[in-house]
């Protein structure tokens, strides 16, 4: 607040490409896409050192729409792409986006074993409990009886899947829930996410408007539920016991060890060859 | 917001994101074929532009605070001018185009409203006045067009959306 | 009696609703006789992109679209540039547009067709409430001979519980439009008659419809599904119909998933069926190896996209013939079919699940987005292909059930839970007669022997190729081709014979020597990059010294007078 | 005890098939096989009625070994094969087995999803803390710092996966650890697992002898420390909260309500044709 | 000079050993100048089942089996009936058998070898604490012409820390097989000299090694995998070999995160692979096709085992072909090569990782089971292939940098994070120039022939197929079964010429034809039940007008005499 930083060399808008979002009017992305260019602009990040991997969905469209590295991938295939990413190229800082059929349907055992392995990055899911892309199926977070899908016409007959509470069991070091509606402190956030060495996970309400227009409603169910941040896991899995699904916050931070492979070395291939000589 | 530097600062960054958001806006709705709707939130953002150079030449020479995001003093989570987010609608009309306008400009005017009336500065809250009455305009001139814009009600889309995954 | 045929393109960007508009144009013309055909084609926007729809009217059943479109509507011209080329217009085609929307664009200029401009911004003004798309109804409307009156009774329906109100100003809309085509001289639009009304009843249905129909048809009474476009309909049909007949759908997970839950279901006995594209389909591989190791029978039904990856999602294309024919691991024999029209949908599904109960392997059913999303007026379609079911074991006291039977015709009778005496383990692991798994080379050979027999025997009767006409010149297309190259084949005078490939494995080599006897060409026709189905042909069958390939990648289609051309083409050939 | 039932028909011995396994001597998953089969015959479920279905691995060749319906199905896939039965056949007992390969790390999505659908049916996982089939590396439940594959060298780097937390967090509604030394508690929680109206989830510490010997100790480290079972979720989480990941018993049960198919009725095909007629 | 060659299979139940003796003796027999071979087969236990080493040596360098074992030397006939079809013998061969097991079984004894008896069991049990493997590798070293004195050096390796003790009774069994050995009738064994000791450097590596030696020296420094037989060993070589490069192996949770972690590096511009078997690489598939569509370059070993399904994990078969070649969805170019032989796994993986990066899309190696777990004396292989890298993008101020520009070759110069300026967003959806999405025909169509065109241009210089000979029958032979086929080719004596082809795709039209040239015949030889590579052949290639095909399922593999066998049988056919 007192000190006087120099003037940034990027702002948020630089972060931001010229292609036109396929996303509905209203659609909460363009609020996270919002606040992830206002956190790299806040983390002065140069663009080239960045890169948001992607799965598919309308979320996962959000690579092409940032000017930084982007890899649009496949459908639920985000985080092994991210954890590849990562990695090969420590140096990159590394942002893996996607919805939640993506995440925690499809792509749900690599959000497991993403969040035990705790590499640096963070994965941001724009939870908006239905299959946009598809046409307005029902995602796993989605109510048991939430009839307004033709594919399941009587719900999906299945209690919604808990994201922070799997996030907790599975492993991962930095969990946050947050809402598209609140720009500010979704920034905030993704900075601090960012920040932390290991993998960090949010969970962004982001209302689809299109199949889920009740959602645009959540703005006044949200609350800071979780505005103090636990750094003990234990303590914070206590705390989603009796926690409704709309606490945003720092539920759970702590520096643990992140995967790293194998000590290196830098011998020469022709070193190697010296074990097939007779 | 009792200096100079961290008014402007705040400004700054509140006609830039709006600016930002206008555009957005607008270009979302183009794709609806919202003609009306997608040129007035065209001309907020080019107000928005015009309002920022202003401040721009007003911080000209001042070294201004580096703010994280999420340090600005807004009276609610977001910039104040923005329009709620999730609230733009592919089925709007001008009238609901014009609404939502309205509070983000009149978000603005509260917050440099704040302003001027709790900075100890008495710099600052001359500049704050001028902006409160500039802000007062924009929202006079919306709440006029306002009036005589009649909701037509929604403009559904007779077609449903596509399954593009 | 004459033939009419029409072909109409309604083109309008984001919440135009020319959708909607040539949706209660299709149903509005088949209740005055016509038979039809709508297509679309979209942006990619999830919503408020721009949209076409594709129409061809006829006086006869018509499952193929024509070569050049008659009238172009274009409500507005938003991003026409994007459409252009799926909208080929002659010179004496007419493009109807609105004067307020700007400029007829050079891309459509070109084609030299008669420009009319219809004022329709102007009469959306002139009175308050109105719609452009009812005013565009009721002037597309007028090219099909049909009045406000035929348009009206299906109104209501289309507007739901939008009231009183929204009905008069879209009658009013509807009324205004027709006036605007009264206005305009005679000599404007194509001669087109309003065809007898039919006697028998007619339907309308999408490619996906009736897949979803010829599924339950075979029995299917288990589905496991993740959606997926542009398959998801078939689903959306089946959940629902399904629960009517007893039968239910799951969503899955994954794709994985859902193959793994079919063969898990298959197994208990219920035939199980899922609906895919593309991207689900190469996940669904290794279940599919599963169901031919286990020999437990399953559907997929692949309506096609573009590929490869995620390609394409909302166009259409052939392009995973290989996938589906060589897709598995191992050596996996098993059944691909491709359905050749959105009726035939129906009966090549229903046929593909009961050749799978059968044949106990996985059957694929090739559809593709333009069959699949596709709606067409038609006369209820046959069933087709001789019917079969699965052969349960009936085990004997005192001999050891043999799972894995070396028969003559390669079935073994199959035991599933609840029969006394069958008790055996399913395995994907090479195993001996009885089920148990074995490394030696004997029992691999004879159940590789018995499995690829089992498909050598399996009846496929005339329902293996749509065959028409005896020119020397045969025109193998591949399934969804197939109506435009009866067109073309039609059109070329006794210059050619059709014959379009529904069973594409297993191979009919018999039947296909048949069909090619006195052929001294070949023309093979698919809608792909690399001309998968002509080395297919090429490698498995004993073609004519002479064939040529007419492929090219989606999303186009491939036309009647392109094949057309290729035949000629191949005519002059030494 | 006291209780004079009948000489049921069946005795556990008929619930083998002739089939040699191929586990080596020593190996935990012949006392599990054993306790599936005395628990079958406690059961006298006809041999007919009830299906073993797994995938690929040591554990499940297990299918094979017993005289009921089974399926040796592909590597991480049990679940849905067994899920499908069961919808398809819900007349038919089933019980889906596996190694902690199979189930928690190519099977994990499928394991997070089957405890949210809650289908009747048993999961019975030996977990023996290795692939055992593809020669002994690391799987999720395997120690960060074991070195002993030549996979990973440097240990799997990774906090174990912990089954029993991801269970109840995703939601299954019978949850236990057993030990397969223990032959006749086993028998004992798969008696009570088949007979839970739901999805009932069994994970047996079951040694691997040839590749993790020192697995033969646990015999002295395995207590009884869920001889009380939680009816509560909640409750249940918390006392997850301070195991050893060696107490045995019935962790958690609780009936709540299982996927269902939409409602049924018999219409004829006939009657759906009507639909499209014009 | 005289070649001698001399096969020789050693098999035994459980706890026999066998393997561990045949390791011995081949590492002893090379250090005495020989070339050799080793295969193993297994029977299904986890631990303890039946196996057998069966080994070649040469005094030339040797790559195939032969035809017949000359020596048998059975340890036990502990369930010898599954392994006998493995063990063909002629009537001059011998076989050692030890009394104490029993008599020799009809399956052995109706070759109508020369049995004799080792009194091996009598041996054991002569002085206390003998193992009956050492007295056996004392025994058959003797085959070699081997004695304790060139066994001893190596033992102490073999034996690890277990102590003084236990090398000294090793050694004392296999002088007690050795004084066995002298005991018989010099009559007993097949002429066989020690061959001269080699003045250059040998080496002994397995396929498998061979194949993580040719990844790394592509280039790979980032390999994400799930373990599968019999894929694992060269996932096994590379974990501590990349560590000491400075690279990373990833065990990944299955097969899905591991191709994907491979895109995610490779796009990081890290050089990826992974090796895996059928099932794993039928997971794969969807990750393939992004690679193809994405244009990121990743590089997949498969060794095939038995198929379909998980099938026969121990055992070799070539039966991965078809989804190799067209597995992926959509039309979806990429590079598949088959590795020739044990040593040739080596260059064959280096070329196709930088054709991989070169090209900017996935390429499959195709290895087996038979190649990979086999070990082979060797003299160190020669680099192979014209080696190129990826094009990386150097974009310029003020141009926006296209990632997917149609250039010339159809390679688009790549940007990977770091490089300023490159920041684009690779996509598998279709997209235009610049890698923004477009559903549009054009940017589809240019793109499909971009990518085809980048491999049209890829060189592959004579790397295509080993090439020999120039008879009139033209042997094509499917990657491992290059070297029975030279053998057969040479024992024909001027009537064949062999074509063993190692670059599968893209196709080599040109190189092909040439190799064709003056061909009447073609025999197609490959090691899967359906013809798969035979039937590729037919559909891609021009061949002249006799094809014949031999082909056979594993997992016996496909001997020289029979690939010869059916050379005459065409050179008889009119
Ligand atoms: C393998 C595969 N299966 C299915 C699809 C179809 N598909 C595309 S996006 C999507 C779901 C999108 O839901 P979500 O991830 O929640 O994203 P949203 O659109 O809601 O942002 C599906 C099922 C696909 N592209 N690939
Ligand atoms: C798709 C696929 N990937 C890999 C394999 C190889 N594979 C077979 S069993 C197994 C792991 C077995 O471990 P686990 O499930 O713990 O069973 P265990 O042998 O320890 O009982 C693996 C990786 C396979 N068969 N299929
Ligand atoms: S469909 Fe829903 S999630 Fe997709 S862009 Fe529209 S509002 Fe957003
Ligand atoms: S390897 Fe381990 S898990 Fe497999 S059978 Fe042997 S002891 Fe059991
Ligand atoms: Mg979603
Ligand atoms: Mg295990």
């Amino acid at each position: 607040m007192n000190e006087v930083t120099p003037t940034p060399e990027l702002e948020a808008f630089d972060y931001k490409s010229d292609v036109n979002p396929v996303w509905c009017p209203g659609c909460g992305d363009y609020a996270v896409l919002s606040a992830i260019t206002k956190a790299l602009a806040e983390l002065r990040l140069a663009r080239e050192n960045v890169a948001v991997i992607s799965g598919i969905g309308c979320s996962s469209r959000i690579p092409a729409y940032t000017s930084v590295y982007g890899f649009h991938g496949i459908h639920g295939r985000a985080l092994p792409i991210a954890q590849g990413l990562k990695l090969a190229r420590p140096d990159v800082t590394v942002l893996c986006a996607g919805g939640d059929g993506d995440g925690f349907s499809i792509g749900g055992n690599h959000f497991m074993h993403a969040c035990r392995r705790n590499i640096d990055l963070t994965y941001i899911v724009m939870d908006n409990t239905v299959y946009g892309m598809t046409k307005g199926q029902a995602s796993p977070t989605t109510e048991a009886d939430w009839r307004e899908s033709k594919l399941t016409p009587e719900g999906p007959g299945v209690p919604p899947f808990q994201p922070l509470d799997i996030a907790l069991a599975a492993g991962a070091s930095h969990v946050v829930r947050a809402f598209s509606g609140r720009v500010q402190m979704l920034t905030k956030y993704i900075v601090e996410a960012i920040q932390h060495p290991g993998f960090s996970f949010i969970q962004v309400i982001s209302p689809c408007v299109t199949y889920r227009p009740e959602m645009r409603a959540l703005k006044t169910r949200v609350h800071d539920g979780f505005a103090e941040t636990s750094t003990n896991r234990l303590e914070a899995r206590r705390r989603l016991l009796d926690d409704d699904g709309y606490s945003l916050g720092v539920l759970f931070k702590s520096v643990e060890p992140s995967y790293k492979p194998c000590a290196t070395s830098d011998e020469a291939v022709a070193d190697l060859e010296r074990q097939f000589v007779l | 917001m009792n200096s100079m530097e961290l008014f402007l600062a705040h400004a700054l960054r509140l006609e830039e994101d709006s600016a930002i958001n206008y555009d957005e806006m607008a270009d979302a709705l183009e794709v609806h074929h919202k003609g009306e709707v997608s040129r007035l939130f065209r001309k907020m953002a080019h107000y928005s532009r015009l309002h920022l150079a202003e401040v721009e030449r007003r911080a000209a020479g001042l070294s201004l605070p580096r703010l994280k995001a999420w340090e600005y003093q807004w009276p609610g989570d977001d910039s104040p001018e923005n329009a709620p987010a999730g609230e733009a609608d592919y089925a709007m009309n001008e009238h609901d185009a014009l609404i939502l306008a309205l509070k983000g400009e009149q978000g603005a005017l509260a917050f440099y409203a704040s302003v001027a009336e709790a900075s100890s500065d008495a710099a600052v809250a001359a500049l704050a006045k001028e902006f409160v009455a500039e802000e007062s305009e924009h929202v006079a001139l919306l709440e006029e067009r306002l009036a005589k814009t009649p909701d037509t009600g929604p403009e559904h889309d007779p077609d449903p959306p596509v399954a593009a995954g | 009696m004459t033939e009419h045929l029409l072909s109409l393109a309604l083109t309008g960007s984001g919440g135009a609703g020319v959708m909607t508009v040539g949706q209660i144009l299709l149903d509005a013309a088949a209740h005055a006789g016509w038979y039809g055909l709508m297509r679309r084609s979209l942006g990619p926007q999830i919503r408020g992109g721009e949209s076409a729809a594709l129409m061809r009217f006829g006086s006869r059943p018509i499952l193929s679209h024509g070569d050049t479109f008659d009238v172009l509507f274009a409500f507005d011209w938003g991003n026409i540039t994007r459409f252009a080329a799926e909208l080929p217009l002659r010179s004496d085609s007419v493009v109807l547009y609105d004067p307020d929307a700007g400029e007829v664009p050079e891309v459509i200029a070109r084609s030299n067709a008669r420009c009319v401009a219809v004022p329709l911004t102007a009469t959306v003004k002139s009175e308050p409430g109105l719609r452009a798309n009812m005013i565009g109804l009721g002037l597309a409307a007028h090219i099909l001979r049909l009045t406000p009156a035929d348009l009206q009774p299906l109104l209501a329906d289309f507007l739901g519980d939008k009231g009183e109100e929204a009905l008069a100003l879209s009658l009013r809309g509807i009324e205004l439009g027709a006036g605007l085509a009264d206005a305009l001289p005679a000599s404007t639009w194509p001669v087109c008659p309003r065809p007898a009304k039919s006697e028998k009843p007619r339907w309308s249905i999408t490619g996906n419809e009736a897949a979803g129909l010829g599924a339950v048809k075979g029995g299917v009474r288990f589905v496991a599904a993740y959606p997926i476009t542009p398959s998801t309909e078939i689903l959306e049909w089946l959940a629902p119909n399904l629960a009517r007949l007893g039968g239910q759908l799951v969503q899955a997970e994954d794709e994985l998933a859902s193959i793994n839950m079919l063969v898990g279901a298959s197994y208990g006995g219920v035939p199980s069926l899922t609906a895919t594209s593309g991207p689900g389909l190469s996940l669904m591989i290794e279940g599919l190896g599963m169901s031919v190791g286990a020999e437990i029978p399953v559907t997929v039904i692949d309506v096609q996209r573009g590929g490869p990856s995620t390609g394409i999602p909302t166009k259409s294309e052939q392009s995973d013939f290989n996938i589906a024919v060589y897709g598995l691991h191992g050596d996996a024999p098993h059944i691909v079919v491709a359905a050749t029209s959105i009726p035939d949908c129906m009966p090549t599904v229903q046929w593909a699940v009961s050749a799978a109960e059968a044949a106990q392997c996985p059957a694929i059913v090739l559809s593709d987005q333009n069959m699949g999303q596709s709606r067409a007026i038609i006369d209820p379609p046959a069933e087709g292909g001789p019917v079969a079911a699965r052969r349960l074991a009936a085990p004997e006291d005192g001999t050891p059930y043999l799972r894995y039977a070396l028969t003559n015709d390669g079935v073994s009778p199959m035991a599933v839970p609840g029969i006394a005496g069958g008790e055996y383990t399913a395995d994907g692991l090479a195993h001996n007669e009885r089920g148990t798994p074995s490394t030696q080379a004997a029992d691999h050979q004879s159940q590789l022997d018995k499995r690829q027999r089992k498909l050598e025997t399996l009846d496929c009767a005339n329902f293996w190729a749509e065959l028409e006409g005896d020119g020397p010149i045969a025109v193998i297309a591949l399934g969804s081709l197939t109506e435009p190259a009866r067109e073309a084949v039609r059109a070329a005078n006794g210059a050619a014979r059709l014959i379009g490939l529904r069973v594409v494995l297993p191979l009919q080599a018999e039947a296909m020597a048949k069909a090619l006897a006195g052929a001294t060409k070949v023309l093979v026709v698919e809608q792909n990059h690399s001309a998968q189905f002509h080395h297919f042909l090429r490698g498995h069958y004993d073609l004519p010294p002479v064939v040529d390939s007419l492929h090219r990648a989606g999303p186009l289609p491939l036309r009647p007078l392109e094949i057309l051309a290729a035949i000629n083409a191949l005519k002059g050939d030494a």
